[in-house]
């Protein structure tokens, strides 16, 4: 046994000790979380064994998870309660007396095509419920894309650059209108494929780059305060509900 | 990378690519000892946080306020420190608080309060007459829109499945027009901008927020001609709380989760200032020395 | 047929949601609503093609003895008890109590974990990137500074601060976002109408 | 004389005694001309027509009437009734102040809903104007009207138009460029990059990671990623490098296989493909990126690909593949994650950059045909924008309003 190794066995039974204490203390599943988050931690210092472990378990638990709630939350009132009502009904009595609807055999069908792909001779009719999936969020996008993201930004930045408000002509909202102006057209600029960023064109495309750039520092630092909240509340978790360290 | 090459390195050299881990000791070690040591920032509170918090103020006694945890336990630590205040807030004001919940997750942290905020530091406070616990719905907007006509029929009972009318406090309720205050914390979808949309819009009923600091660029808009005030991540929660302590002096030495966690935030926003000041000082000295790495995301 | 159908399928169920936003009829409508709840159906019933797979990746490993295989078996002892639990004869679907403490006690604090892990990444991506090497990347680190700056205490230089912090998350912010947006918008409507018209067929595989 | 004082004093005294008779009197006949103006209800209302509400499946009906304006103040308020037929049962739907002769009756689409309201149906309405101390008058039943749903929303013209240039340009530029036109792409860094990041893994003996985002196989991003993928798996193919892809998403997986798979073959080298290169990971979004991670620092790829729809894993993704000293190339439409990408990647496709790297890779002439259409558009646009906000500088407010109005 090298001393690597031996250290490793302390460790671990160091570990199990601990594990061992606080589930007396403190309960197996609060323990147990405590312990699935200090495996995560671990991960900072480098991969090991106790970061192997959670990751494992927590795909393969979050695999079944997902697939129990779009059974009871999607499959069940949705598809068999619409097809044969009085199926689900010791689980959904409300739904018991409703009329059955043959229509939902279709995607009941798409999706079993889709199964089919597990099958390497009639793999290609997977391809039909694919295709029936593509195409309706497709027809979806395309409008929901034009509408929200083109229409609606014009509007929102034909906006007076010439601002004046109770108190008279505003030099600051002025000077910012024309910024968010001049800033959307040279960010639009950068945005050109087909024409090469050259002359005058080429200017607007950099500065829409500087644009971009100051934006995503902005963002960056911003955000900073929204993930040390995150850190907080998982050390919040170890000290106060598995430690009692704080007040 | 050789070993012998890796001696060869100055030290400014070594710095410059120094092991991340030891910044992340740092992080760590910001966030946890004041935590530890229960340090607490005041923060002065701004307008739009005054407002929420003057809106509650002049709230009269028996005010009723609904609250709606739309929120996970991921933004929870951001969120709850807020929520705690306005509970807190409300319950000093003698409101009716009535919780419920848009997002499935929030209907376990509706619990929290009333275990946490409610049951310790209001003792005096009645279920069902001075606060309830509505519990979670599906539906997400088409909820909001439905109780904005009809309370009842979706919130037939208590989220212990208790029937709603032996509730004193539901004896009035039909619709989200009869609140005097709806408070919704969270800021996703289904949020802040759901509850304006289809709730107090239409409803005329004042909308209060309270959302994470990442969201809070995109709800500004909205005050203050359709949100009566908003808080934004764990700032606008300190805010909050120095405002309900001026108010209420007798908070003055309690321990509030907000303004601790603002003491975390600041010690770990200067220590990534720091290094990002030390990993620039770093690379003048090399650029001087002329040994210098480009690029950055592609974009240049 | 192997391509063909699907290419028309895709094109006449595009078409029906692009010409159904512009009609308000209610049996119009009532189609849309149809189509939505049948790929949601589609979607969860793909899920087993996912759980096939990922028992298929772990049995193997187990089976071939490859690298770290014993954690294949934490996998699919994770899969097949929350799946026992989640199918509990008589619980009525999802609310039986080891459901729901493996979600709030081995999901939750993971998920949450993993998410703060980003405190730590923010840290040293910052240590890393933000250096003043060319103009683009000292405007970069100055915006992010001037707005982190904002939680350092500097006594009268604070509101000056806050303010620029804010001009520069309403207006530039405000700006480059919208030109993304617009790009974004334009090339998901080129995209969507590529795939509409059968260019854009990649998603199909080739043979 | 005692008399004379004596009567005088009774004569001076008559009208007090009488006085509070006299009064009540009077009293009385006032109340009486009261009673009898309260007898006297408001003027009937007259109901001129009830209108279908445009742009909507039948479920709306605007019902408007007239009333005599001096009348107003007698009036608190007017009550609308709504039958199905002119002497059925009449049912209050709803209420109007007292100086607005119209009403907007909405009904609802669902026929569980109480609320239902049948389109193509014919209904009559009744007003009834409630009076300022309880007495009302009701209006002749004015109807039959009908409702029915639209073909066509008028208010969604500029979208109708916007869908209809926008297929014009790019059928043109796509047929154009079939026709063999030479079109001219400026150069991305990142796709240059990507030809020079499979060179790399090669003579490393790595494997390539390829992440297709959070996305569902529908994701426009999702879409854009799959042709970048083909692309990508081609040349690894011919490089006989191998591949990683793990997937968020089944339908994605099995897309993903299927063009891995075809990708082998047209390079020549099916027997190479490896099934298992394309799994599932698990449809939880931080299990993914656990599991990514782990996968990360196991394999140690030499290249980490992440392109498509991405949330808050995009930095754990990106920083974890960082510490590992894989070449990073990024591409997302998300905004908000962007700034990560950019800070721990070496280069990131920004926005529309994602969608345009199929046909950058590619050199299709098709999709090079739509990318210069999207540039029209994107031009058409700005000049719309610079337009508007010259004629608003002029003291034009007119277009401006009708856009923010009519979008």
């Amino acid at each position: 046994m090298t001393r690597r190794q031996l250290a490793t066995y302390i460790f671990f039974g160091v570990v199990v000790i601990l594990f061992a204490i606080s589930v007396a203390l403190k309960g197996f599943f609060v323990t147990f979380g405590a312990f699935l988050t200090l495996a995560i931690f671990s991960f900072l210092y480098d991969d090991n064994p106790y970061y192997k472990f959670a990751e494992h378990l927590f795909v393969g638990v979050s695999a079944a998870y997902w697939m129990c709630m779009g059974f009871w939350g999607t499959m069940v009132p949705n598809l068999f309660g619409r097809l044969y009502p009085p199926m689900v009904g010791p689980v959904i009595p409300a739904l018991k007396d409703n009329p059955s609807d043959p229509f939902m055999l279709i995607p009941l069908i798409l999706g079993i095509m889709l199964l089919m792909r597990l099958s390497s001779k009639a793999g290609w009719i997977s391809r039909w419920a694919l295709a029936f999936v593509v195409g309706t969020t497709a027809g979806l996008n395309l409008v929901r894309y034009l509408r929200s993201d083109f229409i609606q930004q014009i509007s929102s930045t034909a906006m007076p650059l010439y601002v004046t408000n109770s108190a008279g002509f505003s030099l600051g909202e002025t000077i910012s209108n024309i910024v968010i102006f001049i800033g959307v057209m040279c960010g639009l600029i950068y945005f050109f494929f087909s024409k090469e960023h050259k002359g005058a064109f080429g200017a607007g495309a950099r500065a829409g780059v500087i644009v971009l750039m100051i934006t995503f520092g902005a963002s960056f630092g911003y955000t900073v305060m929204a993930r040390i909240s995150l850190l907080v509340g998982r050390m919040q978790y170890l000290l106060d509900s598995w430690l009692g360290m704080i007040g | 990378m050789t070993n012998g090459a890796m001696k060869k390195q100055s030290l400014v050299e070594r710095l410059q690519y120094i092991d991340r881990r030891i910044i992340f000791a740092f992080i760590a070690v910001a966030v946890i000892v004041p935590l530890l040591i229960g340090a607490q920032l005041k923060e002065k509170t701004t307008p739009i946080v005054q407002a929420m918090f003057d809106n509650v103020e002049g709230l009269p006694e028996g005010s009723r306020v609904l609250l709606s945890y739309d929120y996970g336990p991921t933004t929870a630590p951001e969120i709850q420190p807020m929520v705690d205040a306005m509970v807190r807030h409300c319950a000093e004001r003698k409101c009716k608080m009535y919780m419920m919940a848009v997002w499935a997750t929030g209907h376990n942290l509706t619990g929290e309060t009333i275990e946490g905020v409610l049951r310790p530091d209001f003792p005096d406070l009645e279920y069902g007459v001075d606060f309830i616990n509505l519990g979670y719905k599906a539906g997400n907007q088409g909820l909001i829109r439905l109780i904005l006509v009809d309370f009842k029929t979706m919130y037939s009972t208590d989220a212990n499945n208790i029937a709603i009318d032996d509730f004193p406090m539901m004896e009035n309720i039909t619709s989200l027009r009869n609140f005097d205050l709806i408070v919704s914390f969270g800021g996703g979808f289904p949020g802040i901008k759901e509850w304006i949309q289809f709730a107090g819009d239409p409803g005329n009923i004042p909308i209060g927020g309270g959302c994470t600091a990442v969201g809070a660029p995109n709800l500004y808009p909205y005050y203050p001609s359709q949100l009566v005030g908003l808080l934004g991540g764990a700032k606008g929660a300190a805010e909050y709380e120095n405002a309900l302590i001026i108010a209420y002096p007798k908070y003055e030495d309690y321990p509030m989760a907000g303004m601790s966690l603002m003491v975390s935030q600041t010690v770990a926003h200067i220590v990534i200032i720091f290094f990002i000041v030390f990993g620039n000082v770093l690379y003048f000295i090399l650029r001087a020395r002329g040994m210098t790495k480009e690029g950055l995301g592609g974009v240049r | 047929m192997k391509r063909r159908v699907p290419l028309m399928m895709v094109f006449v169920v595009s078409l029906f949601m692009v010409v159904q936003n512009f009609v308000p009829l209610d049996e119009w409508n009532w189609i849309y609503q149809f189509l939505l709840d049948w790929t949601m159906i589609i979607g969860i019933l793909s899920l087993l093609l996912g759980m096939w797979s990922l028992w298929k990746v772990h049995t193997q490993k187990i089976k071939r003895k490859s690298e770290n295989y014993g954690y294949s078996f934490i996998t699919l002892s994770g899969l097949i008890l929350m799946l026992i639990f989640g199918f509990f004869p008589g619980s009525g679907g999802i609310e039986n109590y080891w459901y729901r403490s493996f979600f709030y006690y081995i999901m939750v604090p993971i998920q949450a974990t993993m998410f703060s892990l980003l405190a730590f990444f923010i840290a040293s991506a910052a240590f890393r990137a933000f250096r003043a090497r060319s103009v683009m990347a000292t405007l970069l680190l100055l915006a992010a500074l001037v707005i982190m700056v904002r939680f350092v205490p500097m006594g009268p230089l604070s509101p000056i601060v806050s303010d620029a912090a804010g001009w520069i998350l309403k207006v530039p912010n405000l700006a480059a976002k919208r030109a993304i947006i617009i790009g974004v918008g334009l090339g998901a409507v080129a995209t969507a109408l590529k795939v509409m018209l059968g260019i854009e067929r990649s998603y199909l595989g080739r043979d | 004389m005692k008399h004379k004082l004596r009567f005088a004093a009774v004569l001076l005294f008559l009208p007090l005694i009488f006085s509070p008779l006299l009064a009540q009197e009077g009293e009385e006949m006032q109340d009486g001309l009261l009673a009898e103006m309260q007898i006297e209800p408001p003027p009937q209302a007259v109901i001129t027509v009830a209108e279908d509400m445009p742009n909507d499946g039948g479920h709306k009906l605007t019902v408007r009437w007239e009333f005599p304006k001096e009348f107003t103040s007698s009036v608190v308020r007017f009550e609308v009734y709504r039958a199905y037929s002119p002497d059925g049962e009449f049912v209050l739907r709803g209420e109007s102040p007292n100086d607005f002769y119209e009403y907007l009756d909405i009904g609802d689409r669902e026929e569980e809903s109480p609320n239902y309201m049948p389109n193509d149906s014919s209904y009559y309405y009744k007003i009834v104007a409630v009076g300022t101390e309880g007495v009302s008058s009701e209006s002749e039943v004015g109807g039959p009207y009908k409702t029915y749903g639209q073909w066509f929303h008028t208010g969604k013209v500029p979208l109708l138009i916007a869908v209809i240039l926008f297929c014009i340009f790019t059928i043109y530029f796509v047929l154009s460029a079939k026709g063999g036109k030479e079109l001219y792409i400026r150069p991305l860094a990142g796709i240059e990059a990507v030809d020079e990041a499979i060179g790399r893994a090669t003579e490393m003996g790595k494997p390539i990671l390829y992440v297709l985002g959070i996305g569902t196989a529908a994701e426009i991003a999702t879409i854009a990623s799959f042709t970048i993928l083909g692309r990508v798996a081609k040349k690894v193919a011919e490089y006989q490098t191998s591949l990683i892809v793990p997937c968020y998403e089944p339908i994605v997986m099995s897309v993903a296989q299927d063009i891995v798979r075809s990708a082998y073959l047209e390079a020549g080298r099916p027997d190479q493909y490896d099934e298992d290169s394309v799994f599932f990971v698990t449809n939880a979004q931080f299990a993914y990126v656990a599991g990514v991670n782990g996968i990360m620092v196991r394999d140690l790829p030499a290249t980490n690909f992440y392109l498509g729809y991405f949330a808050a894993e995009s930095l754990l993704l990106a920083e974890t593949g960082n510490a590992i000293g894989a070449i990073q190339i990024a591409g997302t439409d998300q905004v908000s994650q962007l700034p990560f990408f950019v800070v721990a990647c070496d280069y990131t496709l920004i926005g529309e950059e994602l969608y345009a790297a199929s046909a950058y890779l590619g050199r299709d002439p098709l999709l090079l045909g739509s990318l210069k259409a999207e540039d029209w558009a994107k031009g058409i646009l700005m000049v719309l924008m610079v337009l508007i906000i010259l004629a608003v500088l002029l003291g034009w407010d007119a277009p401006r309003e009708w856009i923010r109005v009519n979008l």
